[in-house]
């Protein structure tokens, strides 16, 4: 099994081979894609990935249990809680590690922080690559990140950190609310509330908009399981699947909030799941905040070396989800302090499996609204 | 925790041993087992598709879902260190296309019938397959293996 | 102007009697053989250099999103003449923003040698940096100044967008003082 | 005084003249586009170069642009690769020579100027597809072949909406044009002055790759498009050509619908020509900085399926209006 590098050539007559990235204004980082055109019609699309490859997995099996959590939040870097937050839970339940419920609450109000903010970007990203760097694509980001600041500040204020926030620890949580930040919180949920407004009447209210996103890039239902995509997208198709719902971790089983979910499949169903997402986050933000639990948020016994924390022998998948879908750490234990094998469950590695199925077909205008209705983070995909 | 029954229906079917996330089949029985699994049983979603290497054998593990019924089941094989190749399962399952070809470039272990066998995380003249744990994490970035005419180049 | 002799290619130019070439000029190469090249590296170029210099669009990891919170409305480096160019070929600075890995490498040095000189590189976060804790791993460059030149150096993982506009007022001051890694 | 206004001096004079104040205004315009886009985005744009307000950005960036490398890649056509940027700037400078700035005022005051206007205006997209074949380079090769694909669309129903000017002053004279609406301006003629200004308007985004319809311009899927190999002052110029290009468009939409240099007494023609200008560039700016763009097949989709029939209409409709008056 061994196969050549991609090449970037024509082989029928006038067809254009056209290689996008891994430096491009919107391939969300450093994704590479060679699209074979037909005048401007995509008729075959070939990503390729690994520009970030940072041996993610290799480097889990030299550190030890304790030291990994920060390594992780570097991985899906949009929602870096999300994946520390997946990795505590593997090793908690491996482990079988106590977790005070005050923890477990208060890593649901950091995950659900993260992903209003997480979808801020993504929908100011989906704007650059929609209306351009100039043009009201650009109005968008600025709106987005608007938002995003303030959350981020405030997330700076809990834990010390913009958004690498490193708040999950084994068996707690690192940082406590207080009576001030809950309060701020609250105010602030308010404020990111009436935001959305503005930004639904500068992207899914806007006629140009909806002609954009409408039936481009359809996924439909078996695809999406085949390929077993996840997250919004998958939700987008009509599959109301949430591994908040589906297999309840931190505080999500006491909490009340639906599932959102769109029948159509294509870009613009998947912008809706996002936004919606953004207002039930919010609601759930709120919901945490009023019904906290108190107590501590950390019972574990203070460890003198941190590397001792051993797990037994035995295997384990544990998920979240991430703001990008069903984030899952699969750790293989041999009884000692370090990880024997721990596979990353990358949702967007899943996601962008979808491109070659999809981008056939469209323009080359969809093709960037494609990859952004798919919101990857490179740094998931590559690990 | 994978459905009690269906780990049944897999051990007497394909003489499968379970273990704590799901089954393990043999070698000849993978293609099968899954396409039971698709199309008999409703495990329609592909979650992912893992490499392990113990000291005997390369392990290859993908994990299904029954979006249905909210069940996970890995279905493990174990693939021999000296003829590391096992089926491709890209035909059954579309989205082990990819996890496919990063098991064959961290791990080294082939896929037969495989669509696109390529490199997919490490450039395509990468001499390793660096998640084996005769790899050592030091190796530099840089790293050329030993070839004959040069046997200094290794590293 | 008519009386004075005009200077011969390769022969020494006459100065002004009473004035030293260093008095008139900031920079004198002299050449083998006697000839004199003078250079005036002029304050207003550096202050134009200094006042419009567009980065390229390009970002690696986690600090490109850090850079972009610094594009976006609360920091605004539009303030300060900076946009984005999304061609190698009209950019001015490069912003290596995340991990460098082996297979991206190759791309990197391309597009540093695709943009039109003067060019400078700033190294945003310590992965750029030096590897930060990927550093030992098979696939991750420890550190893109093994691949390009680097002028300034930000540290922090990430780097908050304060850091990062250090870094490019550092670099502003660096370009006045008409230094360039590479050069 | 009047005598050098006239003949070949008066042509010469005039020309130094409006091209120095074409130019600036050119210069100055990407402050103003970068100052309102900011104010559009809560942010404060260029402020630090130049105190108060980044007054001196422009002439950072044409300084700086002027003493980077000039790059000529080895595999592009290296004569149509230079010519391209010129092809670009003068047009779309030429077409000032017609704009009248006073009662029979223009540097060329032909019989004809509107028509050659229009031609001169559309002579830039030349440069633009020189520029892109040019380069040697996909993305340019993709956005010149979408510049010629909305060209051959937009180009349409903006000369026909161009027409009802023409129409209705029954000249095709500048001067003339603007004499004719001392009464009233074009665009406050019922119906047909406010659709054929619409027609304009959206055409002249088009033509000057503005959103929602930049098509050939589109940053996020095309790159840096047609000027993708540019660097230093050819890049300096294509900038220049294309606030050149939208400025020559705002003056003539000024002109024709606007009234152009015609405006109460207590400022000078050419200070309401200018002002109705920059109020149709903001105009433009507000659209650019607030749309999505359309994908192509929707742009020309949009252009034959409503702007034509609408202009032909309109056309129909003024064409009887002023046979039966």
């Amino acid at each position: 099994m061994s196969g050549g590098p991609i090449e970037v050539v024509e082989r029928d007559f006038g067809e254009l081979a056209l290689n996008m990235g891994p430096q491009h204004p919107s391939t969300h980082g450093v994704l590479r894609l060679v699209l074979h055109l037909s005048g401007e019609t995509v008729i075959k699309a070939i990503p390729v990935i690994g520009y970030l490859h940072r041996g993610v997995e290799k480097l889990s099996e030299h550190l030890a249990y304790d030291q990994l959590a920060p390594v992780y939040e570097r991985d899906d870097y949009l929602a870096p809680t999300a994946n520390s937050n997946a990795y505590v839970l593997a090793v908690e339940r491996l482990g079988a590690i106590d977790v005070p419920r005050r923890a477990k609450w208060l890593r649901a109000f950091v995950s659900e922080w993260q992903r209003v903010a997480s979808h801020l970007v993504w929908l100011g990203t989906l704007g650059l690559d929609l209306g351009g760097a100039l043009g009201g694509g650009t109005t968008l980001y600025m709106y987005c990140f608007r938002e995003r600041e303030k959350i981020l500040d405030f997330l700076e204020e809990l834990t010390g950190t913009r958004y690498h926030t490193n708040f999950n620890l084994i068996g707690g949580a690192r940082y406590d609310l207080d009576k001030t930040s809950a309060a701020k919180s609250d105010a602030l949920a308010a404020s990111v509330e009436a935001a959305l407004p503005e930004l639904w009447a500068m992207s899914g209210s806007n006629p140009i908009f909806q002609e954009r996103t409408r039936n481009v890039g359809v996924i439909s239902k078996d695809l999406a399981q085949g390929v077993g995509i996840t997250g919004p997208t998958l939700r987008a198709s009509g599959i109301a699947y949430d591994v908040r719902k589906a297999a309840p971790y931190d505080a999500y089983g006491e909490l009340n909030f639906d599932i959102v979910t769109r029948t159509a499949g294509d870009a613009e169903a998947r912008f809706q799941v996002r936004m919606d997402e953004l207002a039930v986050s919010l609601k759930l933000v709120k919901q945490i905040v009023a019904g906290l639990p108190s107590g501590p948020i950390f019972t574990r016994k203070p460890l003198k070396n941190p590397k001792a924390t051993k797990l037994p022998k035995g295997e384990i998948y544990a998920a979240v989800e991430s703001p990008r879908g069903e984030l899952g750490f699969h750790i293989v234990s041999d009884g000692t302090a370090k990880p024997y094998r721990l596979k990353i469950n990358a949702p967007s590695f899943k996601n962008l499996q979808i491109v070659p199925h999809i981008l056939p077909g469209g323009l080359v205008a969809d093709v960037v609204a494609i990859l952004g209705s798919l919101d990857p983070v490179l740094g998931d995909v590559d690990r | 925790m994978p459905a009690p029954e269906i780990v049944a229906v897999l051990t007497s079917r394909f003489s499968a041993a379970s273990f704590a996330l799901g089954v393990e089949v043999p070698a000849a029985s993978l293609l099968a087992a899954l396409r039971a699994l698709r199309d008999v049983h409703g495990y329609r979603y592909y979650v992912l598709g893992s490499g392990a290497e113990t000291e005997s054998s390369f392990e290859v593990a993908h994990a299904v879902r029954n979006i249905e019924s909210n069940d996970t089941l890995f279905v493990k094989v174990r693939v021999p260190k000296d003829a590391p190749e096992i089926d491709s399962i890209a035909f059954v399952y579309a989205g082990a296309e990819w996890q496919e070809r990063e098991i064959w470039d961290l791990f080294g272990v082939s896929f037969r019938a495989h669509p696109d066998p390529r490199r997919i995380l490490m450039p395509d003249d990468y001499p390793g397959h660096p998640l084996r744990k005769s790899f050592a994490m030091d190796t530099p970035w840089g790293y050329r293996p030993a070839t004959p005419g040069n046997p200094e180049a290794g590293s | 102007m008519a009386d004075e002799p005009l200077p011969v290619l390769g022969q020494p130019a006459a100065a002004p009697a009473g004035t030293a070439l260093t008095d008139i000029a900031e920079e004198v190469v002299r050449f083998p053989g006697g000839g004199v090249a003078v250079l005036r590296s002029d304050a207003l170029f550096h202050w134009a250099q200094k006042s419009s210099m567009w980065p390229l669009t390009f970002g690696l990891a986690c600090c490109a999103i850090e850079m972009m919170a610094t594009f976006a409305g609360r920091f605004d480096l539009d303030r300060f003449g900076i946009f984005l160019r999304p061609t190698p070929r009209q950019s001015d600075v490069m912003i290596i923003a995340g991990t460098v890995t082996i297979k991206m490498a190759p791309r990197i040095r391309t597009l540093y040698d695709q943009m039109a000189h003067p060019k400078w590189v700033i190294s945003m976060g310590s992965c750029a940096n030096s590897g930060d804790h990927y550093r030992n791993v098979y696939s991750v460059v420890p550190g893109v100044d093994h691949v390009i030149p680097v002028d300034i150096y930000v540290a922090g993982c990430p780097p908050t967008p304060e850091a990062l506009l250090e870094g490019i007022f550092a670099l502003q001051r660096k370009i006045m003082e008409g230094d360039r890694a590479g050069a | 005084m009047s005598a050098l206004l006239t003949g070949w001096t008066g042509a010469v004079v005039f020309s130094v003249a409006v091209l120095a104040v074409a130019m600036t205004c050119v210069a100055y315009m990407t402050w103003l586009e970068r100052k309102i886009a900011a104010r559009m985005q809560n942010r404060i744009g260029p402020y630090e170069v130049g105190f108060p307000h980044g007054w001196l950005q422009p002439i950072a960036d044409v300084t700086k642009l002027l003493i980077k490398e000039d790059i000529t890649p080895r595999a592009a056509d290296s004569l149509l690769f230079n010519l391209g940027p010129i092809l670009v700037v003068v047009p779309a400078l030429v077409g000032f020579a017609f704009i009248p700035v006073g009662r029979g005022l223009a540097i060329v005051d032909h019989a004809y100027s509107f028509l050659f206007f229009t031609a001169f205006a559309s002579l830039t997209l030349l440069g633009v597809f020189a520029a892109g074949w040019s380069s040697n380079n996909k993305y340019a090769l993709l956005s010149a072949l979408r510049m010629v694909a909305m060209a051959a669309s937009y180009e349409v129903p903006m000369i026909l909406s161009l027409l009802i000017p023409a129409l209705l002053s029954g000249s095709f004279q500048l001067t003339a044009v603007v004499e004719a609406q001392r009464g009233l301006w074009f665009i406050a003629y019922p119906v047909v002055g406010q659709v054929a200004f619409g027609v304009f308007l959206l055409c002249a985004l088009a033509e000057g790759n503005k959103s929602p319809l930049d098509i050939l311009d589109a940053e996020s899927e095309l790159v840096a498009a047609y000027n993708v190999e540019y660097s230093r002052i050819k890049f300096a110029l294509f900038y220049a050509g294309e606030y050149a290009h939208t400025l020559a468009i705002c003056s003539l939409a000024a002109t024709v619908f606007l009234g152009g240099y015609l405006g109460p007494a207590f400022l000078p023609g050419v200070v309401w020509l200018m002002l109705k200008c920059v109020i149709l560039f903001v105009l433009i700016l507000w659209i650019r900085w607030s749309l999505m763009r359309m994908r192509i097949d929707q742009a020309i989709r949009i252009n034959w399926m409503f702007l034509l029939p609408a202009a032909l209409a309109n056309l129909l409709i003024a064409a009887s209006w002023v046979v039966r008056k």
